[in-house]
């Protein structure tokens, strides 16, 4: 099968403004649109940029606009597109480096300021373990689906308040910040709240779910920024009314005797 | 001149095993500084891909012990593992495993709340803990997301690291280039590791992603550190035919069948005890024995395949346990698993080579420490058991974090820096690739050498067919020149990135194929047909491959045994 | 570390028009807003202008009731949703992957304000023409 | 305030607008019909209705600011103007009606 690929170029040294790029290939009934995309730049156009590595969608790498709307590369068959004509564009929202590869710089730097990981007291026992917290399963499903992020960039990506406003958190970050909130091991949800519930925080969601439209592992943001709202609301309302926060319960912790002390070297 | 980047420990790759050094050495010195080098963004190192589970032996009390688990590895191994490094890391395994749970890992649980453990290929034990069949993504996100709370740890995405420097036998630091600006930067560090992760992209039929292609291993060879048994390469029974993708393990674990074109479950002949769940190079033999025979489907390209079924196991545990090989297998091959069986075959999945380092990770190299699938501790002797990779990689990450952050704080003076290493490098890169290159299109070379690879140092190897690749690979080496770049721009060359990894592919090769060669007995992966048996009077020793002008120099040093001695290995 | 000249982030507010390929909501988000802020202009003007002067023209009545009508329907079920009553319980992520914001209880939120807003615009406009009421 | 108690009382008045507005708009009929008739009952509706929704046309203009100019001093300094124009309008609207 003959396709026709239409692909943004840009390099900052040689180029004013973008330019478009069309190659046709031949590809068969199984690529995927990165095999194609490596096909043109091993055979055809070896200055083709692109980001790509693990080809199976869970590295997420090759976030990219395809027939307009952000897919990952290699998790998107050239048959599914239905189309022999096949536009491809950097992703938006991220300055772009050249061709098709974007700087994420800025959201790993928003990235860090949420505190994306567990915060906890016993720091003895986060360094030197001695036992696994107990956790029942539906402990485990309330933030598991939010706890697959490749942090591919599709959402930020497909964000309409992400295109004007620069500060706003962006969904992978806040989908992020809930899935750590919500882990009953966490003990830090009031350590990020001044950056989540401030003016680029959570609140510039507006719940137009194009973020869980393009999402390639499932997490559905839409859902988790939501889940947080509601968490930060009662959250405030509580301390405003009552002058006091739900403590969390505390997770029970099983001692494994066996591991004994670390060798010295 | 580069620009020179001075720092306390550089870590070179950002898989399981550099995340997890850096967290350790962070977390032991607040005041050093640690740079952590990734040549694609950190978090999207190929341990993602991972996805079976991590072996540590959690509950004594349901029988499973260190012992079980040492001695699982050991005959795993073919008893070519080292036995005192085996007691050590299955020691240091458990608490790894609790490392991560504390720090946010979503382990899949048993009812009552503990970790949940599942059967894996090669143990006598469940002890494969797992995240549904996601591991490596949730241990990487852990891990990624961990580092982050560490002000001490400076993430440098998207830089490729070309050279350790290295004078009088003490580790200076790194050459390194910036993708994204192009231009060639200098790591000034006390200390260094390595972890690079493996050699998979030397095949062309492979469960690794593009970014595994050896550079590590070329660095340290280059400078006088030795490659340690890298005749050894793990083929997965299960890639994914026609693209590669590893279909897991856990697939196997979980129930899975194996079944050839008359829909007999073959391994009842090869391993009447363990079937499916025989360690991988067993089952990657039986595999392609029933292809050989004619027993298995006609492929594409000659990717000739069995059977993996899955669907007596019904849609539950699918959804629950295997959903990423769902999801693989319908995207991918366009087959539901629920209905229909998987057509897989064996494929490059692990290198047990690499930089020869001692039990605790440290490279002849003083100040260098070599972490993960790149180093070879000879934790896996001939023949890893699955799910004792991540494992490595978490348990040495923290014995080299350990000890480079002990390192790093007791040296005050860094010394002198050899800047006339790095002029050279410079000239290597810039003059003499860069802009002088010449040679054949690299990608045409990297797939003739993938192919060659693959059809002569694949599951089954002989002499005659070893020597006809060793000729090819030279051949190959001299078309490739010093290394043709074909983009000439400057900023975020991929191209030329591409080269440079080609260099280091083609000196790997070579390692490969020579050591095959030499080794005339078959052990755990690596089977000679012209001699199919093993032979622990001449060859129960390590092969380390020297670099010299002519080809790898091969030396070779005797496996350290404590408490089991070789036996015939039975499943 | 060094700064190359990449090109400003694309988009900006065409993020916003890019509806093709997206779903419904995306339309939803973008009327809700253009329609708050047409409302402010009325209320400016309503406010201001104590005679009320547009009253006389059918069109804006018409148009004004309208958009009232959609921001007002679109906001409760946005409110619902925004403190996360409809948008479903976390699940398992099974490949085919189902998004429970985009179906179920929400999807629905989605339909009824449709159909509640053609019926109470069609009530308005007829009102206004004047024949009903 | 906390962006989160600004957003809640941004949906309380919205829901207000709605319940206030009803009346607002329905008290000709009432008073037509003679059901309810009560100038000052209508007069504090009239209040609220106003209050709630300045709020929300205010509070509505701020949110779509604050992401059309990415800035932090604009950030921090557009809830001051807004409050204050509000406050102006409200009391001149409020003298219009009494």
């Amino acid at each position: 099968m003959k396709v026709t690929f239409k692909i943004f170029r840009f390099n900052p040294a040689v180029d004013s403004s973008p330019r478009w790029s069309v190659y046709e290939v031949e590809v068969d009934k199984s690529a995927t649109i990165l095999d194609a995309l490596l096909k043109i730049k091993e055979n055809i156009d070896p200055t083709l940029t692109l980001r790509y590595s693990c080809r199976q969608a869970v590295c997420g790498s090759c976030g990219m606009v395809i027939n307009g709307k952000e897919r990952l590369a290699c998790f998107t068959r050239v048959l599914e597109l239905n189309s022999n004509m096949i536009t491809i564009e950097p992703l938006k929202n991220f300055p772009v480096i050249k061709d098709l590869v974007t700087d994420f710089t800025e959201l790993f730097v928003k990235e860090k300021t949420i505190k994306p990981y567990i915060i906890r007291r016993d720091l003895e026992e986060m360094m030197k373990p001695v036992g696994m917290y107990l956790q029942k399963e539906e402990e485990t499903l309330s933030y598991l689906q939010f706890a697959e992020c490749i942090e591919c960039g599709l959402c930020v990506s497909a964000c309409p308040t992400v295109s004007i406003d620069r500060l706003f958190l962006t969904p992978m970050v806040l989908n992020k910040a809930y899935r750590f909130s919500i882990d009953p091991r966490d003990e830090g949800f009031e350590e990020r709240l001044s950056i989540i519930d401030s003016e680029h925080g959570c609140w510039r969601c507006h719940f137009a779910l194009a973020c869980s439209n393009v999402c390639p592992k499932g997490i559905d943001p839409g859902k988790s920024i939501q889940y947080l709202k509601n968490m930060i609301t009662s959250h405030s309302l509580l301390e405003l009314f009552l002058g006091r926060t739900k403590k969390k319960k505390k997770t029970e912790l099983l001692e494994r005797p066996h591991i004994s002390s670390e060798p010295e070297i | 001149m580069v620009d020179k980047i001075s720092t306390d420990i550089v870590i070179v790759g950002s898989g399981l095993a550099g995340l997890r050094a850096a967290i350790e050495a962070a977390g032991r010195g607040p005041n050093l500084q640690i740079a952590v080098l990734s040549k694609v963004h950190a978090m999207r190192s190929h341990s993602v891909a991972y996805a079976g589970g991590t072996a540590a032996a959690l509950y004594p009390e349901e029988g499973d012990s260190f012992e079980l688990h040492a001695f699982d590895t050991i005959k795993g191994s073919d008893y070519l593992a080292d036995q005192d490094t085996v007691e050590l890391f299955v020691k240091l395994a458990p608490r790894e495993i609790l490392r991560l749970e504390h720090w946010g890992m979503p382990w899949s649980r048993k009812p009552d709340g503990r970790i949940d453990q599942r059967p894996f290929g090669g143990h006598s034990f469940d002890r494969a803990c797992y995240a549904a069949d996601k591991t490596g993504l949730h241990a990487m996100q852990t891990l990624y997301n961990t580092c982050l709370k560490y002000d001490n740890i400076t993430f440098y995405h998207e830089w490729f690291a070309t050279s350790i420097l290295v004078e009088d036998g003490e580790f200076k630091g790194f050459t390194a280039i910036e993708i994204k600006s192009g231009e060639l930067h200098v790591f000034k560090a006390k200390a260094g590791i390595l972890a690079t992760g493996g050699a998979g992209r030397l095949y062309s039929f492979t469960t690794y992603g593009h970014s595994a292609t050896a550079e590590g291993m070329a660095m340290a060879y280059r400078v006088g550190i030795p490659l340690k048994d890298m005749e050894f390469i793990q083929f997965h029974p299960t890639g994914l035919v026609p693209s590669g993708i590893l279909i897991s393990e856990a697939a196997r674990g979980e129930g899975g069948y194996l079944r050839n074109k008359h829909g007999e479950r073959f391994m009842s002949r090869y391993a009447p005890e363990k079937m499916e769940l025989a360690p991988r190079d067993i089952v990657s033999r039986a595999m392609m024995k029933e292809i050989m025979e004619g027993r298995g489907f006609e492929g594409p390209d000659g990717l000739d395949y069995v059977h993996l079924d899955l669907t007596h196991l019904g849609e539950k545990v699918i959804d629950e346990k295997l959903t990423e090989i769902k999801m693989i297998a319908m995207k991918f091959a366009g087959i539901n698993p629920v209905n229909e069986p998987i057509p897989v075959r064996p494929a490059a999945h692990y290198t047990m080579g690499g930089v020869h380092v001692d039990i605790y990770g440290q490279t002849p190299v003083r100040g260098l420490w070599a972490a993960g699938e790149v180093n070879c501790s000879s934790v896996h002797g001939a023949n890893r058991l699955g799910c004792n990779s991540s494992i490595d990689c978490l348990v040495y990450g923290f014995l080299t974090g350990k000890q480079a952050a002990e390192y790093a704080s007791k040296k005050n003076n860094p010394g002198s820096f050899p800047t006339q290493l790095v002029v050279s490098e410079e000239k290597r890169v810039f003059d003499q690739i860069f802009h002088g290159g010449y040679g054949e299109d690299p990608y045409l070379i990297k797939r003739e050498l993938q192919n060659t690879m693959s059809e002569k140092a694949y599951v089954f190897r002989d002499g005659k067919g070893l020597e006809e690749g060793l000729r090819k690979i030279r051949e190959l080496r001299k078309r490739f020149g010093t290394g043709k770049v074909n983009d000439k721009s400057k900023e975020y060359n991929q191209n030329f990135i591409n080269v440079l990894e080609l260099d280091g592919m083609l000196e790997v090769a070579e390692v490969v194929v020579v050591s095959a060669i030499a080794r005339t007995e078959s052990r755990g992966a690596h089977y000679r047909l012209d001699y199919p048996k093993r032979d622990d009077v001449n060859w129960l020793k390590h092969t380390l491959a020297y670099r010299t002008p002519e080809g790898p120099r091969l030396e070779y040093i005797p496996v350290r045994i404590t408490k089991w001695m070789p036996t015939e290995r039975k499943y | 570390m060094s700064n190359v000249g990449a090109r400003k982030s694309r988009g900006r507010v065409t993020g916003w028009l890019k509806i093709r390929g997206y779903s419904i909501e995306k339309v939803m988000y973008l009327v809700q807003r253009i329609s708050g802020l047409m409302i402010v202009g009325f209320l400016l003007w309503h406010l201001l202008d104590t005679n009320q002067a547009y009253l006389l023209i059918t069109e804006l009545q018409i148009l004004f009731g309208v958009i009232i009508i959609f921001h007002a329907l679109n906001g409760v079920r946005l409110v619902l949703a925004e403190y996360g009553f409809i948008v479903g319980k976390p699940i398992r992520a099974v490949y085919p992957y189902k998004f429970t914001t985009l179906r179920g209880l929400q999807r629905l939120s989605v339909a009824l304000v449709i159909v509640v807003f053609i019926i109470l615009t069609a009530i308005w406009i007829l009102n206004i023409v004047g024949v009903i009421g | 305030m906390r962006e989160s108690v600004k957003m809640l009382l941004h949906y309380i008045t919205g829901v207000l607008i709605l319940i206030t507005g009803a009346i607002h708009v329905l008290s000709g009929h009432f008073e037509a019909y003679g059901l309810i008739k009560s100038a000052e009952l209508y007069s504090i509706n009239k209040l609220i209705f106003l209050a709630s929704i300045l709020y929300h046309a205010l509070n509505g203009v701020r949110v779509v600011l604050i992401e059309f100019v990415p800035k932090r001093w604009f950030t921090d300094s557009i809830t001051l103007v807004l409050i204050i124009i509000g406050l102006a309008f409200f009391i001149y609207t409020s003298l219009l009606i009494f």
